[in-house]
């Protein structure tokens, strides 16, 4: 039994993101004007084992404060769902 | 012979490899735009390193869609020479002119040092003026450089000899420690099934002069030439005593 | 809103300051307007506690074509072209967000360049952090080195030098100093003089956001709490893509053809729109109105006290002439930026600023800029110098294994290899790059020339802590050797001085003794100081830094093949020492590492002898007899031997065989860092001519060995396989960041 | 009235994914051991206005395929939500 965390990680609001501004912009020059804005953020996916729900959500938490997301320039958020054993 | 060096916004490299040309090798230069939809009549198209278009989202994924890269995919298309150095080279990919992908370092950083690469074929238009097993000392420098391609893919590559340069220790030896970014097959640079489009990580445009570099970088450039010089149009063969002369 | 003296406090003025402005102004200031003053009088825009000791620097010379006063200094390098460098500090944003603070503080030194017309073709960084086991230590060193290589690397510009130091007094306030060098016609030197009444002011680059309100100029005016940890301004973010276009845009408009429309250019740095406007009138002795509505923003809701303060990255403010505007945007317009008129040039040296047909902004020009506060902080030595802190050397024991001290200190953090940081970097965009990273300076070819210039960044800052003047000569006198050992002759400073809170006069005093000896150092070797920064401030919870004056130099080359570097090159030569080894040992690596001590007197320095190094050093370069050159620096004479046989990056490690009479301690004689000392490896057929001019210029010299074979030998006491040496050099960084990293 | 597409760009299985292997030996490093795994790809918020929703889902998976997801190396899922007047 274990668990599946996704985190998604963006940019803060106020904070450029020249590569959404970027991507934005080329989308726009292939002909896709409806595209009013682009944010671009990390997505990751992890795979817990061995730990209660409760304990992995706490620690998702700390891994993400500490490590996963730069929280000065950077917001995050998880999901768990639990998996089969792996 | 004549040749095009094209400009993204963002390209780096462009007027280096302008300068080996002209002044080093006394060949045509032209200088294309990116949104440019024709490149003029020439022999060669190069794109060169840098970080087109910033290189967000992926190394060379806003670029191919340069307008320029109709003419470039069209030119291929008809046979025409095109070398792609670096970020040329990731363009390439992204563009499906060359097979795989360029993906972060193994080491995650950006790296810049000499690597030596091994000439594994020199029976190409790229590297007809080395012999094979020839070793190259040349400069890396890049974050997004390990070669990757499905096995599939690799199996093809290695058995159309489209392989052209690995990385390699001074003497040749294929070492992991040789290999600077992790590449599979520790993959330098790879030329399509036609044999007329190439790509390398390495940078042969900063390895033309004693003073900056070293001269290994000359022998694909002059490669090019020869074999255009065969080829295309003999009368515009370089005389080499201009060209082999270094400072 | 009601400005009341504690709107003020809360802007970071005080109570006199906020008197000055109301009775300057006959009225209470709007909101917008007291923005203005406060970035404006801020230390960090107005160097109010410097001012008058920068006075006293020499800025003059046949070769200076622009001092301080401009964005850059600008140097004449012959042959119709000119040099233009500058160093700048982000100590602060690098502390709070590393990989982009650093980053942003590349951005801006380069846009300083630029700005003046000139090409930038070489980045140099010198970084301060704190202890190597310093928990953040790791995180920081690999997000500013990240940061500074993104930014350079993708804009095009090759790094090619810097200093790493590690000190546990900068644990808390790491620094980040860039340095940028370009090169520009001699005729062709931009300046930033808002002149012709009437003229439309443009804005260029990136839009305006929220980024870094109060930031470069209020962070590095104000020292740093925990509490300014919560108030965290909007961190800015680079996007050097944009800069690149910035840059290439810009040099297009400056051009031959194009350049008769542009009457000034000045990029929007610390306090954005502010000071460049500001500043621009106030050199060209007009004034500017702005309508700040026609500003683009990023996003909606942008306040125009926020537009005036706004640190966003990537922009220039442009006086063009009248007429021009669509030929400017054409040029902007190919490389997909917004230009945009916001405003004009007026004959009433006023800065005038409207929003939506409100006017918030209406003050005289002259006391946001010459009139701005100059304050003659108190200043005080700091008393009783520590009498723990005296070394006797007879206290000390000697090491018993000098083979196993010489490996620690290879391997320390101060000394190893720089390798891991600078292989980051791009160093050979541009294709000028003769000497990378690696060798004592860089040296990099001028475009379409045989000529070089070479550069350096240096700062012994544990000699600035025990005596902040002779620590600056002496960090002068290291930049000049580090030019001479790669054959360059010094034609021009830089400096970026780091220190505390202006407000103790310990500081001051620092300050006071190292602006003294920037001075009498410069004098000496008769070379200008063209531009620099100062970065007051750097301290945490009352904590300063150590003082850290940062010297940037500036070398030339007539021909580039000239080069030298400092690893030996061949079996059979002959390895000279110029200078006299004395019995010091205060304040070196030697101390810290192998003892655990930092204590000692600096080591002495004289000017005299140490111009005449240069000068012989410059001149064997110069004739071509020199195969290798390295300066004694931290380490001392063993370090030094052995990093010349090891330091090439290209070649395989050289043994020598090494004979030194010293009559005295061996451990002075090999780990001591006395000034002055320079080794080289010459053919043996030329130390004739060699000793003629070491004797012409009145050095000391003495031939110490050879190069020879696989092991570096000094006498009975140093034994070892270079490689043993290099893998204990090379690997040092990597081993001591090795661990948990910040992502 | 607009949509809000969220587009997850994942490295496809069998490809490398240094940096989720880096971060993941971190992650141990600092003590999170029952960290089993960690594959890093991107996350993106694109603006959509003046589109149906049925023309948002065809267009978005035309820009995924174009642009916004290498699919040599790459696998990519959107979802896509209402959201008001922007
Ligand atoms: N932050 C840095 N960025 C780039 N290069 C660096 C950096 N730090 C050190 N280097 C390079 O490493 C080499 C050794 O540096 P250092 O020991 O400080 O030299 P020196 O003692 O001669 O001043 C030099 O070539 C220097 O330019
Ligand atoms: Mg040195």
């Amino acid at each position: 039994m274990g668990w599946l965390a996704r985190v998604y990680v963006t940019p803060k609001t106020g904070v450029l993101d020249p590569q959404g501004k970027a991507v934005q912009h080329s989308l726009h020059a292939l002909g896709y004007p409806e595209v009013e804005d682009v944010r671009i953020g990390k997505y990751l996916e992890l795979r817990l084992v061995d730990v209660s729900r409760e304990s992995a959500e706490v620690r998702l938490q700390k891994m993400c404060e500490q490590l996963l997301a730069n929280r000065v320039i950077e917001d995050y958020r998880f999901e768990i769902d639990a998996i089969g054993t792996s | 012979m004549r040749w095009a060096v094209v400009t993204f916004p963002g390209s780096n490299d462009d007027a280096q490899t302008a300068y080996v040309l002209e002044h080093l090798l006394g060949e045509t230069v032209v200088r294309a735009w990116h949104k440019d939809a024709s490149v003029d009549a020439v022999d060669c198209i190069v794109l060169p390193g840098g970080f087109a278009y910033g290189d967000y989202l992926r190394c060379g994924a806003v670029a191919r869609f340069a307008p320029i890269m109709r003419a470039v995919e069209r030119f291929a298309a008809g046979g025409g020479v095109v070398l792609g150095i670096c970020n040329g080279f990731q363009i390439l990919c992204e563009a499906g002119l060359l097979p795989g992908a360029l993906i972060r370092n193994r080491e995650l950083d950006f790296l810049c040092r000499r690597v030596h690469v091994r000439v594994e074929d020199a029976d190409t238009l790229f590297t007809n003026r080395c012999r094979r097993g020839d070793v190259l000392d040349l400069p890396v420098k890049h974050g997004e450089g390990c070669y990757v391609a499905d096995e599939a893919t690799l199996q093809a590559l290695e058995a159309g000899r489209q392989i052209v340069l690995r990385y390699s220790d001074a003497g040749g030896r294929v070492t992991p420690e040789a290999n600077p970014n992790g590449s599979l097959g520790a993959i330098a640079g790879v030329r399509n099934a036609r044999g007329n489009v190439f790509g390398l990580m390495p940078h042969p445009e900063h390895a033309c002069e004693w003073l900056v570099g070293g001269e290994d970088g000359r022998k694909i450039f002059l490669s090019i030439i020869a074999a255009a010089g065969g080829a295309l149009d003999p009368a515009s063969a370089p005389t080499s005593s201009k060209v082999l002369s270094g400072p | 809103m009601r400005i009341t003296v504690e709107t003020a406090l809360a802007h970071g003025l005080t109570a006199q300051e906020y008197e000055r402005i109301e009775s300057t102004l006959g009225r209470a200031p709007t909101i917008e307007e007291l923005g203005v003053f406060s970035v404006m009088w801020s230390e960090h825009c107005s160097y109010k506690s410097s001012r008058t000791y920068l006075r006293g620097l020499p800025t003059s010379g046949p070769r200076v074509l622009q001092g301080p006063g401009e964005n850059a200094g600008a140097i004449d390098v012959g042959d119709g072209l000119a040099v233009v460098f500058k160093i700048e500090s982000h100590n602060h944003p690098s502390f709070v967000e590393p990989f982009q603070g650093a980053a942003t503080g590349v951005g801006g030194i380069l846009r300083d360049i630029f700005t003046m017309g000139a090409r930038p073709i070489a980045n140099l960084n010198s970084l301060r952090f704190g202890s190597i086991r310093h928990p953040r230590t790791a995180f920081l060193l690999r997000g500013v080195v990240s940061g500074i290589g993104h930014y350079g690397n993708c804009v095009g510009v090759a790094t090619v030098g810097g200093e790493v130091a590690f000190d546990p007094g900068y644990d808390h306030n790491i620094l980040v100093n860039a340095f940028t060098l370009g090169v520009v016609p001699a005729d062709r030197i931009f300046r930033a003089r808002a002149t012709g009444i009437g003229n439309p002011v443009m804005y260029v680059g990136s839009r305006t956001g929220r980024d870094g309100i109060h930031g470069a100029s209020l962070l590095a005016s104000a020292e740093f709490d925990a509490e300014s940890e919560t108030k965290r301004p909007t961190v800015q973010v680079g996007d050097p893509f944009t800069e690149k276009l910035l840059l290439e845009a810009c040099l297009e408009l400056m051009a031959p053809e194009m350049s008769h429309h542009l009457v000034a250019i000045q990029d929007m740095g610390a306090a954005g729109l502010t000071s460049s406007s500001t500043e621009m009138a106030a050199r060209g002795g007009t004034g500017i109105e702005l309508d700040l509505s026609r500003v683009p923003l990023r996003e909606p809701g942008v306040t125009p006290y926020e537009i005036l303060l706004s640190e966003s990255q990537e922009r220039m403010l442009l006086v063009v002439r009248q007429g021009s505007e669509d030929a400017v945007k054409a040029v902007f317009d190919k490389w997909d930026l917004e230009a945009v008129v916001i405003g004009r040039v007026t004959a009433d040296q006023r800065l005038r600023c409207t929003f939506e047909d409100r006017v918030v902004v209406d003050l005289p020009i002259a006391p946001l800029t010459d009139e701005a506060p100059v304050y003659e902080r108190p200043v005080a030595e700091p008393q009783g110098a520590d009498e723990g802190a005296k070394l006797r050397l007879g206290d000390l024991p000697e090491p018993v294994d000098y083979n196993q001290a010489l490996l620690q200190l290879l391997e320390s953090p101060n000394l190893c290899s720089r390798e891991w940081v600078y292989r980051q970097y791009d160093c050979y965009v541009g294709g000028g790059t003769v000497v990378r990273p690696g060798s004592d300076a860089a040296v990099v070819r001028l475009p379409g020339t045989d000529k070089a210039v070479a550069m350096t960044v240096d700062c012994n800052s544990r000699l600035c802590l025990v005596d902040p003047y002779v620590g600056t000569v002496s960090a002068v006198a290291e930049a000049a050797r580090n030019l001479a050992a790669s054959g360059a002759e010094p034609v021009g400073v830089t400096n970026c001085l780091n220190f505390g809170s202006p407000e103790k006069p310990e500081v001051m005093w620092q300050f006071q003794q190292a602006v003294a000896g920037l001075r009498d150092a410069c004098l000496a070797f008769g070379v200008p100081v063209v531009s620099g920064n100062v970065s007051f401030y750097n301290e945490t919870e009352g904590r300063s830094i150590p003082p850290t004056p940062v010297i940037g130099m500036v070398g030339i080359l007539e021909d580039a093949s000239r080069h030298v570097t400092q690893w030996f090159k061949g079996e059979g030569d002959a390895v000279v020492l110029l200078g006299r080894n004395r019995e010091e040992l205060g304040c070196s690596e030697y101390l810290a590492v192998v003892h655990h001590q930092v204590r000692g007197g600096v080591p002495w320095i004289d000017l005299e002898i140490e111009r005449r190094l240069i000068r012989a050093v410059v001149a064997a370069a110069h004739e071509g007899l020199l195969r290798s050159a390295h300066d004694v620096a931290e380490g001392g004479l063993a370090v030094a031997l052995a990093e010349c046989c090891i330091s090439s990056e290209t070649t395989s490690p050289l043994g020598a065989h090494i004979e030194l009479d010293g009559g005295f301690r061996p451990d002075a004689l090999l780990f001591g860092e006395s000034q002055a000392r320079m080794i080289l490896s010459v053919r043996r057929r030329h130390l004739t001519r060699m000793r003629e001019i070491a004797r012409r210029e009145d050095v000391p010299m003495s031939v110490i060995g050879e190069v020879r074979g696989q092991r570096l030998e000094i006498g009975d006491l140093i034994g070892i396989d270079v490689a043993a040496l290099r893998e204990a050099w090379r690997t040092g960084l990597p081993r001591a960041l090795a661990g948990p990293t910040g992502s």
